[in-house]
């Protein structure tokens, strides 16, 4: 499995750069051979993903950074990976749970959308350092063999 | 990036100060029923101020029912759905029904995954509400 | 003057970047106070300048890296950075030349619409290192001071 | 990244060994004029593609005259603009016309700009080509 296609990306943590960047990766990713339903997926958890940075991550203070690394693989598969420098999670099984939010005014279901939108998502996070969330899925080759 | 002192933050500040509408937002009350219309995508940008421009409205008393049409929006996360599960809890302390009406395909996928429209029925369009 | 919001990017030499790349600039650039017809323009000049890295630079060698950086300030203006890790210019003056191209199939246009479109351009290279291209504009206040 | 063996680099090679089309192209030939009907971005990633297909053409020899039509293409740039400069030279130098059709206001800018439209002329549609 090679890497065919990458970016990076860097922004503060700014809410206006969460539309930036769904649309952004939404964009990267329409070079799989994959629905406009799968890029609709990818776009609602990047805006998951990146959204718990700013809020969660730093507390809506709008000088931290938000790194985001796409990959695509030469089977038709993508890894998104969010990176925050902020406040980290203390206990991720719990940040796991469905419905469960620090944030009463929140839903919890930022993870679940990832968990159920995505193959895999794996966080990781040290308290007061940071969070990386990698989030990875692969698409059928079906439609690409029927073409060819 | 140093400081933040920016236009666009600007704005944003004005808007939480001022009032400014950041969100695409048209509200029409009919005798006791209130229709929310937003336009644009519904994440945590606009989230804050949905949020407080329907509350005012509620929080002036004459409201019974709401009806959130979301014909015009083409996008929402979990930001956005914290907003509409949020006036509906208000709606139900008061008693009050609360309906949403023209979401798209994408956006009513997730309405469903998140087993709002077992709480908020969704409608095709207001027309249907009078119906029932 | 402060910068108000912030992206960098980077990416392989890979032909389908190019069109990614204006169209991730031009969704973070809409966040300005312009016209529809502005961001074409900044499109088309990011398109140019990208093309060149590959083209020119890496010689359609796509294991090269492009790195786009774009800064929004708050009068108004932006500036984005386009660099890569190729072969670098021997002669700025002459390729700063409208016409000149080195690639006899290539109209030698691409900094003349980048000089035309932007307020500024500035090249600089080191032959063997590498090729940076700075573009700036400002647009005017006028729309956002009318709405205010 | 690490070595390039992508699925979408494949892609661009086997379109190079094979004649596999990227770019989405209509060829239509009425009598002696071949008319070219472009749909999307006109860049780098598609301008060889393009300049192979059309040639490939011209190089049967049945061609006299030459009609792009672009009211399909929503981008251009120098890339693209090469393409067409290209077989203008090719065309003059069999002594045929070349005319461009359909061009939006955003690419006809950059036509204009070029000064291409000095040396090829710019049509609404075909059929005013026809009305000269
Ligand atoms: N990037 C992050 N940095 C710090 N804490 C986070 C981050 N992402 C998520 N969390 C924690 O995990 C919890 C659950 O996240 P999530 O499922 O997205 O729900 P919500 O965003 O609605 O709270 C959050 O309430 C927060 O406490
Ligand atoms: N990033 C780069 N790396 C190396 N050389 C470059 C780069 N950008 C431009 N050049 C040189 O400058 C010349 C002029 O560039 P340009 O005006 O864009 O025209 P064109 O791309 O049509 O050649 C190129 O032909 C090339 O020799």
């Amino acid at each position: 499995m090679n890497v065919t296609n990458f970016v990076s990306f860097e922004f503060p943590s700014l809410p206006q750069n969460v539309s930036f960047a769904r649309s952004s990766v939404g964009a990267f990713v329409a070079q799989l051979e994959c629905t406009l339903d799968d890029i609709e997926e990818i776009k609602l958890v990047v805006s998951e993903a990146v959204s718990n940075c700013i809020i969660h991550g730093y507390e809506n203070d709008t000088k931290g950074k938000v790194i985001i690394m796409v990959s695509i693989y030469d089977n038709n598969s993508l890894e998104i990976v969010i990176d925050d420098h902020g406040k980290g999670i203390e206990d991720i099984e719990q940040a796991l749970e469905p419905t469960y939010s620090s944030d009463s005014n929140r839903m919890g279901l930022g993870f679940t959308l990832m968990n159920s939108f995505m193959d895999e998502l794996e966080v990781t996070s040290i308290p007061g350092e940071g969070t990386r969330v990698r989030l990875s899925r692969s698409f059928s080759l079906a439609n690409r063999e029927a073409y060819a | 990036m140093e400081g933040v002192n920016p236009f666009l933050w600007k704005l944003l500040e004005e808007i939480r100060q001022e009032g400014i509408d950041l969100v695409d937002v048209e509200l029409k009350q009919v005798r006791n029923t209130l229709v929310v219309k937003v336009t644009g995508e519904l994440d945590m940008l606009i989230a804050d101020n949905l949020r407080s421009i329907i509350d005012e409205k509620l929080n002036e008393g004459t409201v019974r029912n709401l009806i959130i049409n979301l014909e015009k929006v083409t996008f929402v996360d979990s930001s956005g759905l914290g907003v509409i599960i949020g006036r509906y809890k208000k709606m139900t302390s008061t008693e009050g029904r609360m309906y949403i009406v023209g979401a798209k395909p994408n956006v009513e996928k997730i309405l469903r995954f998140s087993g709002i429209n077992k709480l908020i029925p969704l409608y095709k369009n207001e027309q249907e509400i009078i119906n029932i």
